[in-house]
């Protein structure tokens, strides 16, 4: 088995995992950090499975290059919404948070009023 | 999620973890082999890395994209809403000594990482990650500031790099195509695109740290 | 023409340009910068549009490099028809935009529309999986930025819970074209449709599935529809509107684009997968009306009709056996809602601005002195209802027809209910607007708002109804093409 | 041998992974990612890619623990109960 190959298989390891880390657990950076092992997974399947022969292929590499970037700019957009949810609600996560937001945003404002 | 559902979503996660191993591992040989391919135009890219020709000249338009998307995020961050700036007074008191010896050397490696792209691994991202652990590590060290959000002069920073990239790009639709490189110039436009972006990458990664909502909001 | 003035790379280059402009220029010059861009671009998508009838279609190779080593863009009437739709809602739009925000613009607003309308231009533009790849990243990451405009907690909610969804989505889509690469050693679409067969290996149809299921969720198709409700119904109007009108479209046209070209060979070979999609659809008609006949506010109202609407354009997957009728019907159902939807947020913006009220209970006596407005949004849900000669009608009558050749019968069920379901739900509104308002007899009428608020939403409405009557080009040109 | 090192290090790799969702602190969760990171730096040196090697030790490890280390911190320091303005 090529080195290659054994990434690959490693990737979709960890590509499954993040998914369900994203799908199943409530804290917004859990699910932040299991998106990025989702993206890993991606990328060790786009390269190991290219070099499966033993040969370095640049595209994919090139390519891998290009979704680390998109990767951390994704995650920083997410830990900054995070970040501000928490400021507004003192909450980490979005589980059981109405559709309409309305309940979130009178909790709010009655904390806004107590404070004052 | 209800129990139910959460087993079910378990059980299907199984299920594609096991047929996702079985199809990886059983995959036939692939038809194309783009390596050779790159290989062979090598020599009309302007460079002599692999990597860093098919990042900026065979799918250089991946990469022009790619930088939009970093822009977009910290446009995001401004959208939403800028974090509140750290309390000051709380750093380590090592942090400046450590920060004026390793940051020449940062700056030195991340203008080598720039330099090495053409010929071997390095280039313009990871020079602009470089530099941005820098500004980071004396933002740290609270030596550099945040900053405040309406300076248009870290907003040109920012784009800078991206409307060169965009210029270029436009300029030479007058040669047939987006971004296509006479391969005579190919090089000297490839180190002038990167060079902009280093700084503006930088910029852009930066300001994910250090762009902080003003003082008096806190 | 110059190779310099190429009207396909400007639609790209042009949004890109202004909306970095607008972000290192001065708050104030955004919208200025909007609408002399979009009215660029719509200027190009006109260029582009007389170029591919008179060609069928045009490829543009990013870099000068030939496939598979380069990147290919392609226009034909399918990529064609939904750049009009885009470049017309968008120059709509700014001109709303411009008069709604006056006071305040949300920040980031101009700049975050410029981006995500490029990374639609180039989404609908790619023939390449990777950069395809990216391009939904630049739309999902614009987007969730726009949701997340204003920055309060029900928006901040609605942005995150998009985003995870959106990252998912494109997980998923990235995922699959890693193993697609894997297995044949190239991401041209082009290319990977003749590469594909029906005998592909396991790997090629896992990544299918994956691919596919990550656009759904993009598209938000029951049951994927969890995020759209709160991201289109919190966001300010002409924000929603960009969202509900052009942004699900882009991830539906690329599952379609996928399914007809890249995969066909393993939607053929499997016939049965086509009533996936279209089951779901079915559902989502079905569930999305009842909703929005039972929203309390306004714009829920409006953002679970798009979940309906949404449904009928996967409706088409079991009837694209018969030929080009079904992928008509599905393209003219995109565009007429697409200009529907946006009228029908516009519209409800001005009601809730003027009004002062989000309820749908607050248009009561709208009638009286919003006219043009409510007009706008009576005639928008002439297009979902599917009432001739509006676009939506035609986009249904094709759709019928696609069904009945096909012998699918329950499609034309669910078409028509799906239809009577909406005339529910517009007409809550209407019968509340036409009512005198009894109890705040004593509330002084409030303020006129800009005629522009009132025009432009009226304007996309009669589009969603005109296009109707003039939909031959259209026809013509999805008809042309080769998938 | 250098297969079994692969599979070992394949081996690092899911563990660090399955931690990072797993272990109940946060702090602790974003010290296994960036323990993946590095993990992961190595992976590419294996598969003859120094370039991406060098951009997950800079960007995937570095800055994206960085940023996550930030946000643990914001987050702790501002307690559910006090994040209303103090002004």
């Amino acid at each position: 088995m090529s080195a290659g190959l054994i990434y690959a298989a490693t990737g979709c390891l960890l590509f499954v995992l993040g998914l369900g880390g994203v799908l199943l657990l409530k804290a917004l950076l859990r699910r932040i950090l299991a998106f990025n092992l989702m993206g890993s997974g991606a990328f060790l399947v786009l390269v190991g499975l290219a070099q499966r022969d033993g040969t370095p292929d640049p595209v994919p590499q090139a390519m891998v290059l290009t979704g680390i970037v998109v990767a951390v700019a994704a995650t920083a957009l997410a830990l900054t919404l995070a970040r501000r949810w928490h400021a507004l609600t003192g909450r980490d996560d979005i589980a059981r948070v109405r559709d309409t937001g309305r309940r979130v945003r009178r909790k709010a404002n009655e904390r806004r009023k107590s404070a004052r | 999620m209800n129990p139910p559902i959460r087993s079910l979503t378990v059980v299907a996660l199984l299920g594609l973890a096991a047929a996702l191993l079985v199809a990886v591992l059983g995959l036939p040989p692939a038809p194309v082999k783009l390596a050779g391919e790159v290989a062979a135009n090598l020599g009309a890219s302007g460079v002599s890395h692999p990597v860093t020709a098919v990042l900026l000249n065979f799918r250089g338009y991946d990469t022009f994209l790619e930088v939009a998307v970093l822009i977009i995020a910290l446009l995001g961050m401004l959208a939403a809403g800028l974090p509140p700036p750290p309390p000051t007074g709380s750093r380590n008191a090592m942090l400046p000594t450590l920060a004026r010896l390793a940051v020449p050397l940062m700056v030195l490696a991340a203008v080598y990482l720039l330099w090495a792209g053409a010929f071997r691994p390095g280039g313009a991202f990871q020079a602009a990650a470089v530099l941005a652990a820098a500004a980071v590590l004396l933002h740290l060290a609270e030596i550099l500031a945040p900053w405040p959000r309406d300076r248009r002069g870290s907003r040109l920073a920012i784009a800078g790099g991206f409307l060169l990239f965009l210029a270029i790009a436009a300029a030479l639709l007058a040669n047939g195509g987006l971004l296509r490189y006479p391969p005579e110039h190919a090089g000297l436009l490839i180190v002038l695109i990167e060079s902009g972006l280093t700084v503006s990458l930088a910029v852009n990664l930066a300001a994910f740290f250090l762009l902080r909502a003003p003082e008096e909001q806190r | 023409m110059s190779p310099l003035l190429d009207p396909l790379a400007w639609l790209i280059l042009l949004p890109l340009l202004w909306a970095t402009l607008a972000f290192v220029a001065a708050e104030r010059h955004g919208p200025a910068l909007a609408l002399a861009g979009t009215g660029g671009q719509l200027l190009c998508v006109i260029v582009l549009a007389s170029d591919v009838a008179g060609h069928g279609s045009i490829g543009h190779l990013a870099g000068g490099w030939a496939e598979p080593l380069g990147i290919r863009l392609v226009a034909d009437g399918l990529s064609l028809v939904m750049l009009l739709l885009t470049q017309g809602v968008a120059l709509a739009l700014a001109l709303y935009a411009r008069s709604y925000f006056s006071r305040a613009t949300p920040p980031a607003f101009w700049p975050l529309t410029g981006f995500l309308l490029a990374g639609m231009n180039a989404l609908f533009l790619s023939g390449d999986l990777f950069n395809l790849y990216v391009t939904l990243e630049l739309v999902g990451l614009a987007a969730v930025g726009l949701v997340a405009a204003g920055g309060g907690a029900a928006q901040i909610a609605a942005a995150l819970r998009y985003l995870l969804a959106t990252l998912v989505g494109s997980g998923a889509y990235l995922f699959g074209v890693a193993l697609i690469y894997g297995s044949y050693g190239t991401v041209s679409a082009s290319l990977l449709g003749t590469l594909i067969t029906a005998e592909a290996p396991l790997a090629v149809w896992l990544a299918g599935g994956l691919m596919l299921t990550g656009l759904l969720l993009k598209t938000a198709l029951l049951p994927f529809h969890f995020w759209l409700p709160p991201a289109h119904g919190g966001a300010p109007a002409p924000v929603s509107a960009l969202l509900s009108a052009l942004v699900v479209k882009a991830s539906f046209y690329l599952f379609l684009r996928l399914w007809l070209g890249p995969f066909a060979a393993l939607t053929e070979a499997l016939p049965a997968l086509a009533q996936v999609p279209a089951a779901l659809g079915a559902t989502a008609i079905l569930w999305g009306s009842w909703r929005a006949i039972r929203a309390d506010r306004l714009k829920m109202l409006v953002a679970y009709s798009t979940v309906a609407q949404l449904g009928y354009l996967f409706l088409i997957f079991p009837l694209l056996g018969t030929g080009a009728l079904a992928l008509q019907a599905g393209i003219l159902q995109a565009t007429a809602h697409g200009l529907a939807k946006a009228a029908m947020f516009v519209a409800a913006g001005t009601l809730i601005k003027v009004g002062g009220s989000d309820r749908v209970l607050g248009v009561a006596g709208a009638a009286a002195h919003l006219p043009v407005t409510l007009f706008a949004f009576a005639l928008a849900g002439v297009t979902l209802m599917g009432l001739p000669p509006s676009g939506g009608f035609l986009a249904k009558w094709l759709l019928i027809d696609a069904a009945l050749v096909a012998g699918q019968p329950w499609i034309v069920v669910v078409a028509l209910s799906g239809g009577l379901l909406a005339g529910i739900y517009v007409f809550r509104v209407l019968r509340l607007a036409f009512r005198r308002p009894t109890a705040h007899e004593d509330v002084p009428l409030p303020q006129r708002p800009a005629a522009l608020l009132e025009w432009t939403a009226f304007a996309l409405a009669a589009g969603s109804v005109l296009i109707g009557l003039g939909a031959a080009p259209l026809l013509a040109l999805i008809a042309g093409v080769q998938p | 041998m250098s297969t079994a090192f692969d599979l070992l290090l394949a081996a690092a790799l899911l563990w660090s992974a399955w931690r990072t969702l797993a272990t109940p602190q946060i702090g602790r969760a974003v010290i296994l990612f960036i323990v993946f990171g590095l993990l992961l730096t190595l992976v590419w040196a294996r598969l003859d890619a120094p370039d991406i090697a060098l951009a997950e030790a800079a960007i995937g490890a570095g800055l994206t623990g960085a940023l996550l280390l930030d946000a643990v911190a914001a987050l702790r320091a501002r307690r559910p109960d006090d994040e209303e303005p103090r002004s």
